[in-house]
This record gives C-alpha cells, structure tokens and sequence, in this order.
C-alpha cells in the first residue's frame, strides 16, 4: 500500500562528495516488499520545487521502523534535502514499484552485482538480502573519482567487492564491464543499477544474462498515472507496447525493456 | 453551504475533479483513496488508436510549473471502452471522457464511440493539445475550425460536449463565442501553455519533444484572467483549472467565474491534492452562510 | 570568451541590459552601482503626454512571478527629453528607448521626438502592453497593425527600431515576420503575458486594474519557447526576456535564439540583480574556450 | 545610502499574538537617517515569495549594529520570517525612504504620536527621539483586540500612553479617534502611522494639524523605480502629479497625499 507520511528526520550525513546518507523514521518502512523500491520525496513543504524526487530506498529496518535513502545533492531539489536536518519532519510517497525479484538464484549459487554512481544505495539492500538467502555476492561498483566513491566497505562485508573508477583514482581504472572482463568474474545471474551507458554496455555484453536491471527515468506522479516515465519494450509487435518505470519498474527482466 | 453542483451531464458532490491526463484513468488513485468523493473525473485523453506518446523525457520541472509532452499516449477507443471505462462504472462519480485527434473524423469516431458506450456521463472535447505534431492544437487556436469540429461532435454525441480550450491564442473569448454558438453544453480552461526549457549544461531542450506543455501554480494568474474574461461573453457552464494546489485556489477559480474546477498537476506533485482540497472546502462550507455556490458567488468579482 | 554583443545601435559590452518599465530612467539603480557595467539600457516607456498612469494597487505577487498594472506612467516626451535623457548622456551605455501610445500618431510623434533628441541609440517599440485600455496592445496581436506601425514609425526614426513582441498571440512567429518584412532592425520579446488573480477573502482583483501582465520566473518557459520559434522565422537580432534571474537564464535564452537579454523583474525583487549576473557572466566567460557568443552558439539548440 | 547586506538574526521573539519582533545585525543600523525608514526584505532566500517585503524599522541601536522589526506574520512572505532563528542570514535592502522629520514641535512643545497595529512600530523609534529632544510624547494605540496588542508599555516609558481597541477587550473601547476626541487630547503636531481607515479619520477630524503621517502601498522595487507606489498628491493641477510611497516616503507632510 502506498502511503504519503510525514516521516521525520533520524541523521542525514554526507558519506562522500555531495552524497548524503538519510535515516528516515515512520511507518513506511514495515510495508516495504523488496529492495529496489523507491520512495517520492517532496523536498520542500512549500510550492517550489513542484515536483517530488524520485530517490531509491538503500536499506530498511522494519522492527526500527526506519529505512535509509542516499542521494547526490545536485539540482534544486536535492540541494534542499540536503539541508535536511535531524528531526525535521518530510512528506514522503511510498514505497513505490517493485523492487528486485531474487528468485533468479538459489542458495549457494553466485549473483553477480554491478553499481555505478548514485545506482549503487538500491543494491545494498539487495546484497544484504541476497547474502541471507545464502547467495554469494560479488560486486562491481563504478565511480566518476575516489571523492564520490561509497559502500566499499559495506559491501566488501557481504562479498568480494570490486571498485572501478574512471580516473582511476581508486580501485580499478575504466567501467566496470571492463572489471568483469579482466577478471573473468562468474555469475549466474546479475543485478544492475546505474547510469544507463553502464546498462547498455552489461545489457550488448552480456546479452544471455539471466538478471534484473533497475532503470531511471523523469517523473511526474511515481505511481503510474501520467505516463511521464514509460520506456519501449524489446518486444514490441505495434509500437504502443511499454512500461512504465514508476509502476511497472523501476526493477525490470534483463531484456525486458528497450535501453534508449 | 452545500457544496453540489449541477452540470450539463455533471451531477458533482463538490465541485473538484481531476483533470485530464494528470490521472490516467483513476485506477491508481483509486488504491490511494475512494473515488467516490471526488465531484467527478476527467479521465486520460482517448484518440481513435492506440497511441505510445512522444519519446522521453516527457516531463521538466520549471519554477512553480511543469511541463508535459506525454503525446497523448493512451490505449485507443476500443481500449477504453473494454478495458478503462468497465472498471470505472463501479464509481457513483461521473466521468468526464476527454477527446482527441488529428483528423474531425477521430473526434467524431472517439466521441461516438464513447458516447455509445454508455459508460460516459459527457465527453470533453481537447482542442487544445500542444504535444501532438498534427492536429490537436489547430481546432483550438481557429475559431471556425473550433466551431465546425463542435458541431460534428455534438451531432454524433449522446452526451454533453464540453470543450477544452487552448491558453495559447491571442482572444479567448472568441473560440468561446464560437464553440458556444456551435452547440457546446460547456467549456473547459485551461489547457497548457505552450513553453520550453533548455539545460544550459547540455545546450539541448529538455524534453525529447522540445516544446511541451506548461502547467501548475505558474499558469494560475492566466487562467484567472482567462475565465473572468470568458465569463463575460457567455452563459456556458465553465469548468476552471490551471494551477489549482489548494482550497484558496478553488474558491479564486469560482470568483473568476467557474462553476466547477478540475485540479491537474497538483495530483501529480501530491496524489492526495483531490481529497485534500475536498476536505478543505467541506470544512469551509461549514462556515459559510450563504445556501450554494449560486448564492456565495453574489458576493464576488461580477462578470 | 568575449562577452560584447553588437546590435543594430546597441554596441553592448556584455548582451544584458535592464528591461524597460524595470528600471525607470535609471537614476534610482545609478546610487547602488555603475550603470557603464550594463550592456545597455532600456529605459521606461515614453508616451507623447505625461501620464498618470493606473490606481493601486498596481503590483500582485503570483507563484514564481508578479502581475503589475502600471499603466505607462512618465513624463511624457517632453519631460523625458527635457528631465531623463540628458542626465543619461553621461554614460557609456546605449540606451533603448521603449515607445508607447494609443494611436499610431503617438507612436509616431514620440518616436520622431527621440530619434531627434540624439540622445537615444535605438528605439524598442511597445506594441504590446496590456495594461492600458485603448491601444497599445491591439497593434502587438494583429500583424496588419504591427506591420504598419512598424513602417511608420521606421518611417521618422533616424535610429534603428526593435519591435516588442506580446506573448498573448496565437502565433507570434506571424508579428514577428510581418514586423521584420516592415523594416524592424530587430525584435525584443516577450512581454509580459496577461494575468490576473483575485483575493478569496475579498472576491476582489488585487490590482485595481484588474488584469495586469505577469512577468518573472513564472513566465520563462513561454519565453523561451517563443524566442526558439521566432529564431526560426527571422534573422533579426532577438533581445530576448521573461524570467530571466541568473546567468543560466541568460545561456538559456542565448542557446534559444537571443542575441541579447534583458533583466526585468529580477531588478525588482533584488536591484543589484543586473551587476550580479554581469558578474557571474564574466566569471564564466572566463572559462569559456569559444571566442565569442557566435562561436559558443554553434553548440547549443540550431534554429 | 542604499545597500543589500546579509544581516544576521539576533533574536526573534512573538510579542503578541503573531506580531514577532526581530533584531537584525549588520552594517545598515549605521546608515539609518530617521524613524520611520523602512527595509525590504527578502523573506526567503529561493526563488519564491519572489517580492520583498516592507517592514518599518521599529528601532535602531547603531553602535551595536543592530536594529530591530516589528512584523504580522499573515501571508506567505512574513510566515516565512516568522520561521527565522537566531544565527540565520537574511537578505535585507535599506535602509530605504524618508523617515519622521521632527522640526514641527519643539522641545517642550506637545507630540501626540497615533498609531494603529503594524503601524505602531515606527512610531517607537520616532516616540524615542521626541522624548529624547525634550518633546512631551503622548501616544494613542489602536488595536484589534488584547491578543494583538504591543509596545504600551515601551511607550508608557515615554509618555502618556491610551489604548483603544476595538472589542474593548484592553483599553478604551472604540477607534483611536474617539479616544482622542473623549480625552481631548491637545498637541503641536501629530505622527500618525497605521490602516488607511485610521488616517484617514485622522485627516478630516484634525485637518488643520501640523505632523506628519507615514502611508502603506503595495511596492515592487521599494527603490523608486517601478512606480508601483504612488499615490495621488492634494494638489494636483493636471491629474500627473504624484508621490512615491517608497522613495518620497512612506512619511509624507500632513495633507500633501490623497489618502485613497
Ligand atoms: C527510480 C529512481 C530511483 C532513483 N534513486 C536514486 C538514488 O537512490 N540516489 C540518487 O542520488 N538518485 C536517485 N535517482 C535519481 C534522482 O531521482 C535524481 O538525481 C533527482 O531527481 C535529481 O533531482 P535534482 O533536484 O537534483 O535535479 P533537478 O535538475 O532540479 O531536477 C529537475 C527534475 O528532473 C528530474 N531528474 C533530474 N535528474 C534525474 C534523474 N537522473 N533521474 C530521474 N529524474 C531526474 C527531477 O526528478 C526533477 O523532476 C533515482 C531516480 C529514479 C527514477
Ligand atoms: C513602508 C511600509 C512599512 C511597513 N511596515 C510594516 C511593519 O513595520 N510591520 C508590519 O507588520 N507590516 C508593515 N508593513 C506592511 C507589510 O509590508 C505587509 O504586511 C507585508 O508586505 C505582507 O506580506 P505577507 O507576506 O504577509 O502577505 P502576502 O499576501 O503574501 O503579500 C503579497 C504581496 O502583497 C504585499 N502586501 C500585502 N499586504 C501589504 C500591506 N499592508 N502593505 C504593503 N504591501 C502589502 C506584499 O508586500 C507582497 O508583495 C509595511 C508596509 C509598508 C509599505
Ligand atoms: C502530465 C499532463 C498530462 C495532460 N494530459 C492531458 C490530456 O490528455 N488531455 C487534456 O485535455 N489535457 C491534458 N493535460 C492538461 C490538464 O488537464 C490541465 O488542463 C492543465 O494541466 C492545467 O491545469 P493544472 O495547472 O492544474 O495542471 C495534461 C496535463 C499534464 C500536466
Ligand atoms: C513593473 C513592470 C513595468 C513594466 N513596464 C514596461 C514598459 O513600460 N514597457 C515595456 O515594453 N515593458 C514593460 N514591462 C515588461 C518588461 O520589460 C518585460 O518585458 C517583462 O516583464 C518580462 O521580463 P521579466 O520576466 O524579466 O520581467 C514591465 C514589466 C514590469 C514588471
Ligand atoms: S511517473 Fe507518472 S506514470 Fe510513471
Ligand atoms: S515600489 Fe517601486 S517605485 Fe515604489
């Protein structure tokens, strides 16, 4: 059931260059169904910014009553989260869309999680419930720069963790598709959050792959009425077939959906 | 107060209903809360086929304002019939089916088609969609192409015809005279203006459109002065919207000269907006001495 | 990068000026910096007699914008010639001299009054105010009436002419190119787009006018979007405006299709507005690797 | 001289029922030239309330930097400054128009000062500089009712002080006119500031008085630049002549404006 709270503010904290990590307190949090779902932020109580932001749920605590968000403050509307302090109260709509789906692999087997930029926080609640299930984790996380690089550790927690940035200053230089091939890593199944040149390059290189991809679009409502965030579907016989990323995603098949 | 009005094919509990395209066709709203207190619903636009819409991004935020160039993305006249309009007849709220096309002949085909479905209590005619290449937008900005497209639509039509019209025309009052004179049961206004935004950052427009659809608190001002102007040349019901966000909004629209109200964007920044303002106003009425609209509206701007 | 623009009779250092009615004769911002940082400046509209222009209230503030209802109040020609002008001539900074009236003689006399005053280095023709009752906006919303203005006034001008543009038309692309087939040396554009908004807990407009025109942030999509489509149409120079309140707004118009902006509103909400942007503009330029905003232009949306 | 400064937040305190009194620090107390001058603030640092706001300067402490406002918070801007709090900077133009000239009374002579809800707070800084200059202050508050009631006692300290509201729930039930008619207060000259109906029933019943009255108008740029401000002057030959709330005010000589 999607609900609009009044959640209020338990820590905001900036883990990297411009990325804030928020602790959010409400009753949203115990009807979360999957990691990969998001929530709709109004970053202001006033008029401006007119539009909510969509921004994905990196982990939750239910019995806590608590879940956390983590963002790039870049234009108008995260700059104002940003400035978002302990203890003040925030309109959040959510959870909205279906998050990742893990039933791609069983206990024992290997997933295979790759991360660019602000498409890493969804994957950590992913990793985390993965590895409970028993499924061994390794990651690729792209960064522009050692600056805006986060999660390592976290993820190195639950498995390998591989960090590829662009300037190479920390990690391995280059994408992480180049990460996977130099390393030859394994996986019976992948799981993708990032910019979308980095899904088009894991979607041609690795075209077969059993998996699920999270995709960003624009907004408008976040729960399926505007049509704002519709994509193409690979499988399209007329040209009016699509997907909505708010409602019908943002988590999709590998190859379900057309990477335009 | 009671809060009830009474349109041509409208029988509203309150005067608020969601516009057109900022509510699909109320399925997923209906999961938020009970349809059945708003006034009535303006559903999504129906063209004769199926339609994808325009590429994305297919929406910008501006100051106070937004844009939209959805393309009329909808599952064409036999989709809302058999798989839109079925779900809504559940509701005890009046659906108000907005119309579009490129060609006279879809008007006249969506609109009769809808309107023998039954399932429809009166059809609203967009003349004034700026997001679609051919069409649309030319009904709305000539007024005897406005005229002739009335005529043929009140002629294949069961139902009251309401016709939305375009802010982006040089005198509003004069489709308004012309739609009227043509057999309109009603108007609507205000469609989006026409506007663009550029990323500097990218030196390239920010939606895939380029030009789209201007909405929200910004317009307001426009649809005011548009409706009071309309107001003085015709006795046509007028369902007001452009930028409405609150209470304060709704009653401004009905000094203006609106009989009704249709909230757009602001579902989209808060999908609760409807039944918000609803509650907002049935509080006011509770206060407020006057018998109905009709009688509360003495004390305001005169047309 | 270099910053300077040239303009029929407007050699400008940097292509951001003052919008006229925003800035009056610009003694009032001379106390608060130096007006040779402008690129240029337009001054307050001249009518042939002084006026007095409407009552107040005479501004509203709007979401993201304001409507104001001034009325052209000044001097009139005489006292503009006579008590503005001279003062001006100090400067190094061309300045735009906005023409308003009601009949095309009006037009006429206060453009041949500041053409032959030598004291103005263009003229910017106000065909399109909305906040007088006669006039003025009649000529800005049919292209006949623009066209023969346009001529007329070109006609007694020794200076080049800039025709500005109203917004509150169903095409302006057809002002535009009538204008420029009329002999204009350039256009500016937009003007301020008709509005209005009433007081719920009054039912009364807030400006005693009325309808009033909305400027300000609000508005800046329906700027650029005209400024794309009227860049398509001409090669005229554009001054263009509506919104523009930092130095992306500025980049924003430029990549739309200006070859210069002008700054109204922002002047008012915060007077060092014009200085500040010059600044940001400076700054930026400085990391700019295209020689000029031609250059630069090359990169940004094509016409 | 004109200037935009930053200024900090002192304190800010609800002296009455939502009328707040905030100190500001900064250069601009220094170049305050009389009571009675006004700011233009800009109630939010966004886009939104995009007009600034004319609020009196109630008083001025220039060897501390610091002078302070006095304000109704009721529309979207003065809500929004309402929410300020000590620390915050705040984008203040000033000190702007032309405040109380006091040659009319001389020492010993008698002022009477009247003032009507947030009109009262000017009259402060002016009631001050009277006394200071040995000029017997006497003052008539008018007020909607005992909640929003303020400053009596600041202006006791100076002089004679009657209430009036218009419940009669403090004071003298009635408008300040009555009050004054009833006493029958006498005066060399009068200061009034407050409500259009307040000085308007001043101007007819004293038309003959020496003072000065300090006039409210909607303004744009506060500077004298856009003519949003003017008001009609009493002597008017040929229907252009006028006054500019902003820049030829807000005080203007007694009988030179229409009061409309
Ligand atoms: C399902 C989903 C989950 C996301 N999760 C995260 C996350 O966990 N962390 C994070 O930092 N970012 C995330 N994003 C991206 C985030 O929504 C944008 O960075 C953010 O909306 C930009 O807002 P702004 O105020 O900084 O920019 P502005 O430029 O002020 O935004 C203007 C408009 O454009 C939209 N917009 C701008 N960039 C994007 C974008 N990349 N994707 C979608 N809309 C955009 C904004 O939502 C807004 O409507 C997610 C996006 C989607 C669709
Ligand atoms: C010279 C001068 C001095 C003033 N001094 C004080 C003071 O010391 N304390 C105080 O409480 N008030 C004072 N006022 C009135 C004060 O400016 C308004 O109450 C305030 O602008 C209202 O803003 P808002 O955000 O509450 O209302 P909104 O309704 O949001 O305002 C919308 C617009 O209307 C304008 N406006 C609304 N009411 C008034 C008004 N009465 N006068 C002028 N503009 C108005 C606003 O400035 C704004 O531009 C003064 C006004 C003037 C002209
Ligand atoms: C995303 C979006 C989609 C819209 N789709 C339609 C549509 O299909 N048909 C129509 O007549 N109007 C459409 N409109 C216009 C609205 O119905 C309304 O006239 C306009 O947005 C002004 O109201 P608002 O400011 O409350 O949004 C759409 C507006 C938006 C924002
Ligand atoms: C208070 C005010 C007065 C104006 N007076 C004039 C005028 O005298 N002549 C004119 O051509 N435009 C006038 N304008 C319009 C502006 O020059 C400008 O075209 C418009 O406001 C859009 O720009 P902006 O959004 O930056 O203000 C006026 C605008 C405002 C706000
Ligand atoms: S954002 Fe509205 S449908 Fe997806
Ligand atoms: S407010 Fe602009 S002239 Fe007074």
């Amino acid at each position: 059931m999607i609900q609009k709270e009044w959640m209020s503010v338990v820590s905001i904290d900036e883990i990297a260059a411009s990325i804030f990590e928020v602790v959010l307190e409400g009753d949203m949090p115990e009807r979360i169904q999957a990691p990969g779902q998001f929530v709709h932020v109004k970053t202001s109580p006033h008029v401006a910014p007119l539009l909510r932001r969509p921004v994905s749920i990196s982990e939750h605590w239910p019995e806590q009553r608590r879940m956390a968000l983590v963002f790039r403050a870049e234009g108008e509307g995260t700059s104002r989260m940003a400035a978002w302090r302990a203890g003040d109260e925030v309109d959040v709509l959510g959870p909205l869309g279906n998050g990742f789906d893990t039933s791609d692999v069983d206990e024992g087997e290997k997933a295979l999680i790759v991360g660019g930029g602000v498409g890493v926080p969804p994957l950590l609640g992913l990793a985390k419930q993965l590895a409970g299930h028993g499924v061994r984790v390794q990651t690729v996380l792209g960064f522009a720069d050692e600056p805006s690089a986060f999660f390592q550790e976290r993820f190195s927690a639950l498995g390998d963790c591989f960090v590829s940035t662009i300037d190479g200053s920390i990690g391995e230089t280059g994408f992480v598709t180049d990460v996977i091939d130099r390393r030859g890593l394994s996986y019976d199944a992948i799981y993708a959050c990032g910019p979308l040149p980095m899904l088009r390059a894991l979607d041609s290189s690795y075209a077969t792959a059993k998996g699920k991809l999270s995709l960003e679009e624009r907004m408008g409502c976040g729960i399926g009425a505007c049509f704002a965030c519709v994509c193409h579907t690979a499988d399209d016989p007329d040209g009016t077939s699509y997907r909505k990323v708010c409602s019908d995603g943002p988590v999709f098949p590998w190859g379900e959906v057309v990477l335009s | 107060m009671k809060l009830h009005v009474s349109l041509p094919g409208l029988e509203m509990k309150n005067p608020v209903m969601p516009a057109s395209g900022c509510f699909g066709f109320g399925k997923e709203f209906a999961q938020l809360y009970d349809l059945n207190d708003l006034g009535a619903i303006a559903i999504k636009a129906t063209t004769e086929e199926a339609r994808f819409g325009n590429e994305t991004p297919r929406v910008a935020e501006t100051e106070a304002g937004m844009l939209n160039a959805i393309g009329l993305q909808n599952p064409g006249l036999k989709g809302v019939t058999e798989q839109e309009l079925p779900w809504l007849q559940q509701l005890d709220t009046p659906i108000l089916a907005n119309v579009a096309g490129t060609k006279m002949e879809d008007y006249e085909a969506v609109a009769a088609g809808l309107s023998e479905s039954g399932m429809v209590a009166a059809l609203e005619l967009n003349i004034s969609c700026p997001n679609v290449k051919e069409g649309g937008i030319t009904f709305g900005t000539d007024p005897k192409l406005a005229a002739e497209l009335t005529k043929r639509v009140k002629h294949v039509s069961d139902v009251p015809v309401y016709v939305k019209l375009s802010p982006n025309v040089t005198d509003i009052t004069e489709i308004a005279k012309a739609v009227e004179h043509a057999g309109a049961d009603g108007l609507s206004l205000i469609n989006t203006l026409s506007g663009m935004k550029i990323d500097p950052a990218t030196r390239k427009p920010l939606l895939a459109n380029e030009i789209g659809g201007l909405s929200g608190p910004a317009i307001k001002p426009v649809a005011i002065r548009m409706i009071y102007q309309v107001r003085q040349v015709t006795e046509l019901p007028i369902i007001g919207m452009g930028g409405i966000m609150g209470m304060e909004d709704v009653l401004e629209f009905m000094i203006a000269g609106a009989d009704a109200v249709a909230v757009g964007t602001a579902n989209i920044s808060n999908p609760f907006a409807c039944p918000e303002i609803i509650q907002e106003l049935t509080d006011w009425a509770g206060t407020e001495p006057a018998a109905d609209w009709a009688g509360w509206k003495q004390g305001g701007v005169k047309a």
